[in-house]
């Protein structure tokens, strides 16, 4: 009942907000477009609200197929746009792949002994819809397809339904104690492929909404890495240690996906208010948006702060738990749950390092600096509505620290509440002592503070523009050199043109496409279409072929016939 | 007491750099800028005005102010002794996420300039701190192994001395990663190098090169106080429960710092800073360092 | 099983037969008006159309298996006219095709009739060893004869040629009445079959069956004409009809899961029982919708070229959502009572021909999707001229059928333990 | 026993052979035509007179009218629509006549054995009829894969729907004098409808060769559609 508590609150929550979000984003549709965006917004709330209070399999079943069909309705909205129609299809096969996975998933369940194939299977079908590697090709192309508020509803509150799903068909955990450790370890590597690979994707991103997307993939793996750990340390038999760690990455996992879907959710609204001022999401052309929009850039600057895991946010508390889970689980003792411990630290550790890297970089590129382009610098902020929106999410994700603290007094005293409530407490104190230092400041130097005065130092330059500043490429461009090996940015040259002594318009592009379509998804795919097309010469027209057909069947099934 | 301690950690900050200058001074032969400079150049700061770009908003405004308040609320959650420190469950992730939020800041305020070169630092920053943190919380999880405490106040030093005799091998792995890291956080020689003032070559300071005044001397007297904070930490993490109570490791605590200053001292005096392409390299190097040192540790 | 099956047949052949004749009546005038050349007779058109009711339902009547097999043969031979209604030469080899291919698969299954029937003359002589070889030989034959006409992989290979080349009226019968015309023809001789080759037959059908769904969608992939597509979409559905049939056939009645009872007769699993039903009435029913939106959208277009039908949710709205719903219906998404079907395959089945059934049904719909969308989406190339607005009545009913009687079904599936009623 | 009937079926046999060796159009049909008339012939000579007496009017009616129909109505058919299709003389194989020859004797071959397999009865007037079936069924449809032309496929069909009728004398199946003749006047309709099929095809096509009715498959539209 709880469980279903805590999901529904997301779909409540972003559903509210971006529904408010989207009466203003669509001002500009056309008329007749509205009832279909508001018929599939609605279907996909309402179904995602079906799936969270489905009674049995079946109707869950059901309830998810509606979800990926509805949601899918608002991908496709752009319905002329040719990327568009790419991430509606992916998307679809996504979602139906899913299905046929949870079909499987159910059959293997009816018998007993099956129990893992059952857990395999329903990885695959719910690792469709949360976007665990190499599943989530779809996050990356259906979210910037959608319009902003369905990126919203989507990447906040339907991704995290599927671990929904998992807890709800799976974690009867103390029966099938044996299966754990495998359960436990697959989800915690997938959590850690997730994580580290999704946020080194949304690192190079220059199109905010995919760098959102990719996140989505990167919080996802952390979620899946909490409930990971809770699994193997589950499957550990006995005392209290255990059970705690159990508790606080299962509970840290959860507070998570409420994190999660708070501030991502108002991200993506933010991300579509640029989109809508601006007309573009290419954080290249963007620059220099939280003067010209302070409220939205405001609310993006704290959301991201709030996700990056950094205190004195919600997001911090979350990936404490999770943290103090694995200092529990390294002093256990047992050699698997030490592994799992500081492989889930590090990852943790790293995953939060990339993120705030990432994040600063959308950021910086889009709100700080000069705009680079003329539609970037004649934005205004958006209707209120818009913001307010982000406000709501914002304030309850700060809501949610007070909210997580009971969780966890309710299920794990002793060193989680002690180390959440501390936590919390200094959290305030950093507020507070911001806000004296800022005080300081202002009482030292007025003016300085109230009025800038000069241009950006550039080292003795006289007139800095946009073009100099570093861009969000630039910016990620050492990470992402780094991490070439997984990235393979594609680099191209456009080479200048007019006379060598003042050349124009070279420039260095970098694309970086997500590895698992781009190496993995489409080639395997390319690859069964050339077969299958070759296999259409069989169809090639000549009716002889096909009576000499008929002829070898019937002879065959003669010989089978006569030998069985 | 506990009081006391944190206010004499905060007011020795500004010595650290000092020391480090002039240890390095001593080795190059000259008379250094003398080991107080930090101070009167904060106090010059204070009273001067801050001008600002025009491009800048108010995150610039905010960033020095956040970024100090962050690492001083660090501090306070540091146990300087004797007895445990003000807030005994104080998560380690608490600690180091508070300097992370720093960084944030940091690095929003240096891109809400717009220019090219605090871009770049900006860009150096997060990048070699995501590669410094798994570092961290490895050396971390050997810490909650070594202890048995989960706490940043227990995780430090609360264990016993025989752990030295065991596991010298381990903790001196684990020292070294530490003290790599402490230089790269610092942004010190051979990470980076705060004294070339070529803007192309540095990290930080290219970070705040539009900052002034207040604004300055809140960032100068963090970097100072992160060091003595990171310091602190590595000594901390290498002294076992003393015998002779708590009060001698307060002690030794300060001696540590001020011993570590004079190291790091020596090392920029001999090494020189090295290319930023090799960075990753080092670090990558470090967590093997670490994980080596852990996992010695739990298994022997 | 089988009464059940004929009065549903019966039922559902002659309400298809009136929606298409309602369409035909549209259909043909607008044809002739837009494309003109030669054609065949109006009066023509009808008689036949008439006559291959007629004889569908003489084949579902008829009282003995050679009357059956007369009266399927009748069907060959008046509904092959009716392809060639434009006298174009696509049609002209189309109905070449499906001449010759269902005639020879047709004598297949006379031979097959007579080894059946000479086996049914042993047995009732008591002669039980000879005739099990006579029964088995003689199925082979009418697998292979009846399997022609209900477009069974390998057979199928008439099928996209007739079914694309027809008017879409006839396509929609076709497609929704004949297959499974012939499909009960293989019912009722599977019906009679002794309990000692049930065996062999089953796994010949399932053979047959995941053959069928495999071609249909290796065909489907990279598919460049839409009623093509269409076409091995029955294909593939005849696959899945036969698997269920077998399925239900295999297995045996048990209280526990439910039973399904026919004139006071447990004759089999409910799940799977229904599941054979409701598939064949449903994709008869989406099929004869889909066919009958892609003959409007021929007609406006000019060509059955997918590259050239794009953007159809810009330029022809109504088609575009008869289109888009169709295509996923006909996948077996829900609210489709194919979804039911399927899923009530997939759970009876054994584990692996579920994945594999469901591994081909994913290419299926991968292949379809990127189609529809193709269809739907995007700005137009080309610019259509529009057909009227009478043309979309009846698609639009079935699809007012389709989508109540989807929702009721889900709902049925949803409440748990409906199956055992 | 050794009877007439079997020295027709073995008659039967050597026409298939022949039919398979046959360059010459006007030749197949009159081969065709000669099997017609055997298939008519054939219930009689089956007939157990000895023990059942004379056949009754069934038996009389349903030969006559398979004589009739597959010996006269279907050539003379065959041969008119070859004649306004101005069909060439020549059959044009696919595989060549000497191999066809073989293949024949090959299908005879695995009939004997199908038919050595196939337990049977006693009931059965003869032996030989189902062996001598099923070559015929092969050979018919053998020819339709192996030649050309539109007309030899419709011919080699009718060798297929003779084996059929030779099954079904051999075994001696009674379906009762209605489904007999419908399923004649099925195949009579049949062919019909095949023979004016041709004289369209030939009408539009100006050819009745089967190689210019192969523009409907995958390959081909997908090429046209793309060029489109």
């Amino acid at each position: 009942m709880q469980t279903k508590l805590l999901f529904t609150l997301p779909i409540a929550a972003v559903g509210a907000a971006a529904a408010l979000h989207a009466t203003a984003y669509l001002h500009g549709e056309a008329k007749n477009h509205l009832p279909r965006f508001w018929a599939f917004f609605l279907a996909t709330l309402a179904s995602m609200l079906a799936v969270v209070y489905a009674p049995g399999k079946i109707s869950f079943l059901l309830a998810w197929e509606a979800m990926g069909l509805s949601s899918a309705g608002l991908v496709a909205f752009e319905n002329t746009e040719k990327t568009v129609r790419r991430a509606t299809w992916i998307y679809l096969l996504a979602c139906h792949a899913g299905a046929c996975a949870l079909m499987l998933a159910g059959v293997f369940l009816n018998s007993p002994d099956a129990f893992l194939a059952a857990f395999f299977c329903a990885i695959v079908g719910f690792g469709l819809k949360i976007g665990f590697p190499p599943f989530h090709v779809w996050l990356p192309e259906a979210h910037p397809a959608a319009p902003a508020p369905a990126s919203a509803v989507m990447s906040g509150a339907m991704i995290p339904l599927g671990f929904y799903g998992l807890l709800n068909f799976f974690w009867p955990v103390s029966t099938v104690v044996p299966y754990n450790t495998t359960a436990g370890l697959t989800l915690i590597a997938l959590g850690v492929a997730g994580a580290i690979g999704g946020i080194l994707f949304a690192l190079p991103q220059v199109n905010l909404k995919k760098l959102l997307a990719f996140s989505s993939v990167e919080n996802m793996g952390v979620i899946a890495m909490g409930l990971g750990l809770a699994l193997v340390a589950n499957s550990r038999d006995g005392g209290s240690l255990f059970s705690e760690i159990y508790v606080l990455s299962f509970t840290g996992a959860l507070v998570h996906v409420m994190n999660h879907a708070l501030l991502k959710g108002a991200l993506f609204l933010g991300a579509g208010s640029i989109l809508r001022q601006t007309g573009t999401l290419d954080q290249d052309r963007l620059g220099g948006l939280m003067k010209r929009m302070p409220f939205t850039g405001t609310l993006f600057t704290l959301n991201a702060l709030g996700l990056a895991g950094l205190p004195p946010l919600n997001g911090f508390l979350g990936e404490l738990l999770i943290y103090t889970a694995g200092f529990l689980a390294v002093r256990s003792g047992s050699p698997l749950l030490v592994a799992a411990g500081f492989t889930v630290l590090a990852a943790l550790a790293f995953t939060g390092g990339l993120a705030a890297a990432a994040y600063c970089k959308a950021i910086g590129a889009t709100f700080l600096g000069e705009p680079r382009s003329k539609a970037a610098a004649d934005a205004i902020e958006t209707p209120k509505r818009m913001w307010i929106a982000q406000l709501a999410l914002f304030l309850g994700s700060v809501a949610m620290i007070p909210g997580t603290i009971f969780i966890v007094h309710k299920f794990a005293n002793g060193i989680g509440e002690a180390t959440l409530l501390t936590a919390a407490t200094i959290g305030g104190a950093l507020v507070l002592m911001t806000a004296a230092l800022v005080g300081l400041r202002r009482f030292l130097c007025p003016r300085g503070a109230v009025k800038p005065q000069c241009p950006t130092w550039d080292c003795g330059y006289h007139e800095p523009t946009a073009r100099m500043a570093y861009t969000a490429t630039a910016f990620t461009q050492p990470l992402a050199d780094l991490f070439a090996f997984a990235l393979r940015p594609r680099k191209h040259l456009i080479p200048f043109k007019g006379h060598p002594a003042a050349p124009t318009d070279a420039a260095l592009v970098t694309e970086t496409d997500d590895r698992a379509l781009a190496g993995f998804w489409r080639p395997l795919f390319t690859f069964f279409a050339r077969a299958f097309q070759r296999a259409h010469l069989l169809q090639s027209g000549s009716l002889h072929l096909y009576i000499l057909l008929i002829l070898i069947t019937v002879v065959v099934l003669l010989v089978a016939a006569f030998a069985s | 007491m506990n009081i006391l301690t944190f206010l004499l950690a905060a007011l020795l900050a500004p010595l650290l750099p000092g020391i480090v200058n002039q240890t390095k001074a001593f080795f190059a032969g000259r008379r250094g800028p003398g080991l107080f400079r930090l101070y009167f150049d904060l106090a010059k700061l204070m009273r001067k005005s801050c001008p600002r770009s025009t491009t800048s908003t108010w995150l610039f405004d905010i960033a020095p102010s956040v970024s100090l308040a962050a690492t001083a609320i660090a501090a306070m959650l540091f146990p300087w002794g004797p007895g445990q420190g003000t807030f005994a469950h104080a998560s380690a992730a608490l600690f180091f996420y508070l300097l992370g939020t720093g960084r944030f800041f940091t690095v929003l305020g240096a891109l809400d300039t717009g220019s090219a070169f605090e871009g770049m630092g900006a860009s150096r920053e997060v990048q070699f701190s995501a590669l410094v943190e798994p570092i961290v919380f490895v050396i971390l999880g050997f810490l909650v192994c070594l202890s048995g405490d989960v706490n940043l106040p227990g995780m430090l030093g609360d264990y016993d001395g025989g752990a030295w005799t065991h596991h010298a091998f381990s903790l001196i792995l684990i020292a070294v990663a530490f003290f790599t890291i402490l230089l790269c956080e610092n942004c010190r020689v051979p990470f980076d190098d705060p004294e070339t003032h070529l803007e192309l070559t540095m990290i930080h300071e290219a970070m705040i090169l539009d900052n002034a005044g207040p604004d300055l001397a809140f960032i100068l007297y963090g970097a100072a106080l992160k060091f003595e904070l990171l310091a602190a930490f590595l000594v901390a993490m290498l002294v076992p429960k003393l015998s002779i109570g708590p009060e001698a490791k307060t002690v030794v605590l300060f001696g540590g710092i001020l011993a570590t200053a004079v190291l790091v001292g020596i090392v920029e005096s001999v090494i020189a800073r090295m290319r930023f392409l090799k960075t990753p390299q080092v670090l990558l190097g470090t967590l093997m360092v670490a994980t080596l040192g852990a996992v010695l540790y739990i298994l022997f | 099983m089988i009464s059940t099956l004929q009065k549903l047949m019966l039922a559902l052949t002659s309400v298809l037969f009136v929606a298409d004749l309602v369409q035909s009546v549209f259909y043909i005038r607008e044809a002739d008006r837009r494309e003109g050349g030669d054609h065949m007779s109006h009066r023509t058109y009808y008689v036949c159309l008439s006559a291959f009711f007629g004889a569908m339902v003489f084949a579902l009547l008829s009282p003995s298996l050679p009357l059956m097999w007369v009266a399927v043969e009748l069907t060959t031979l008046v509904s092959a006219p009716l392809i060639a209604y434009h006298r174009s030469r696509g049609a002209l080899e189309a109905m070449w095709k499906y001449l010759l291919i269902c005639s020879i698969g047709i004598g297949l299954a006379l031979f097959g009739t007579m080894l059946v029937m000479h086996a049914l003359e042993l047995q009732e002589k008591g002669v039980a060893e000879g005739c099990r070889m006579w029964f088995k030989v003689g199925f082979v034959f009418i697998l292979a004869g009846y399997g022609t006409k209900t477009g069974l992989a390998p057979f199928h290979t008439w099928l996209p040629d007739a079914h694309s080349e027809a008017p879409a009226p006839v396509s929609a019968l076709l497609s929704g009445a004949l297959l499974n015309c012939s499909f009960f023809a293989i019912a009722r001789f599977r019906e009679i079959m002794p309990a000692e080759i049930a065996g062999f037959c089953d796994a010949s059908m399932i053979f047959f069956g995941i053959l069928s769904v495999a071609v249909a969608a290796v065909f489907m992939v990279r598919q460049t004409d839409f009623k093509r597509l269409l076409a091995y979409s029955s294909v593939e559905h005849m696959g899945l009809i036969v698997i269920l049939f077998a399925i239900f056939m295999h297995t045996p009645a048990d209280p526990g899961r439910g039973v399904l009872i026919s004139g006071g007769e447990i004759v089999g699993d409910a799940v799977l029982g229904l599941a054979l039903l409701a598939h064949i009435v449903f994709h008869s029913l989406t099929k004869t919708m889909l066919f009958q939106t892609a003959g409007n959208l021929l007609l406006a277009f000019g060509t059955r070229a997918i590259a050239s039908v794009q953007g159809l949710g810009v330029s022809m709205k109504g088609h575009s959502a008869l289109w888009i719903v169709g295509v996923l219906f006909i996948c077996g998404m829900p609210p489709s009572v194919l979804f039911a079907s399927e899923l009530g395959l997939v759970v009876s089945a054994p584990l692996w021909m579920s994945a594999l059934v469901l591994a081909l049904l994913f290419i299926v719909f991968a292949a379809m999707m990127k189609v529809a969308l193709a269809m739907t989406m995007g700005t137009p190339v080309a610019k259509p001229e529009p057909v009227p607005g009478k043309m979309l009545i009846v698609p639009f009913t079935l699809l007012a059928i389709l989508v109540a009687s989807g929702v009721l079904a889900c709902i049925c599936i949803s409440i748990p333990g409906a199956w055992h009623n | 026993m050794t009877s007439t009937a079997e020295i027709l079926l073995a008659l039967f046999l050597l026409t298939n052979i022949v039919l398979a060796g046959t360059g010459r159009l006007r030749q197949a049909i009159r081969l065709v035509a000669v099997q017609g008339w055997m298939v008519g012939l054939l219930p009689i000579l089956l007939w157990n007179w000895t023990d059942a007496g004379a056949p009754g009017f069934r038996v009389w009616a349903v030969a006559f009218v398979n004589g009739a129909v597959k010996g006269v109505a279907l050539p003379i058919l065959l041969r008119y629509a070859a004649d306004r299709a101005k069909a060439n003389f020549e059959l044009e194989p696919l595989v060549g006549f000497r191999l066809s020859q073989v293949i024949a004797f090959a299908i005879a071959s695995a009939s004997f054995a199908i038919g050595k397999a196939l337990h049977i009865h006693e009931t059965v007037a003869s032996e030989l009829a189902i062996p001598v079936a099923f070559t015929t069924m092969g050979t018919g449809l053998f020819l339709i894969c192996a030649r050309r032309k539109a007309i030899t496929q419709v011919l080699g069909f009718l060798a297929f729907e003779n084996g059929i009728a030779v099954f079904g004398s051999g075994i001696l199946l009674e379906y009762g004098l209605v489904v007999e003749l419908g399923i004649l006047l099925d195949v009579f309709v049949l062919v019909f409808v095949l023979g004016i099929a041709i004289y369209q095809i030939n009408r539009t096509f100006s050819s009745i060769d089967t190689d210019k009715l192969n523009a409907l498959g995958d390959v081909h539209l997908m090429h046209r559609h793309q060029s489109n």
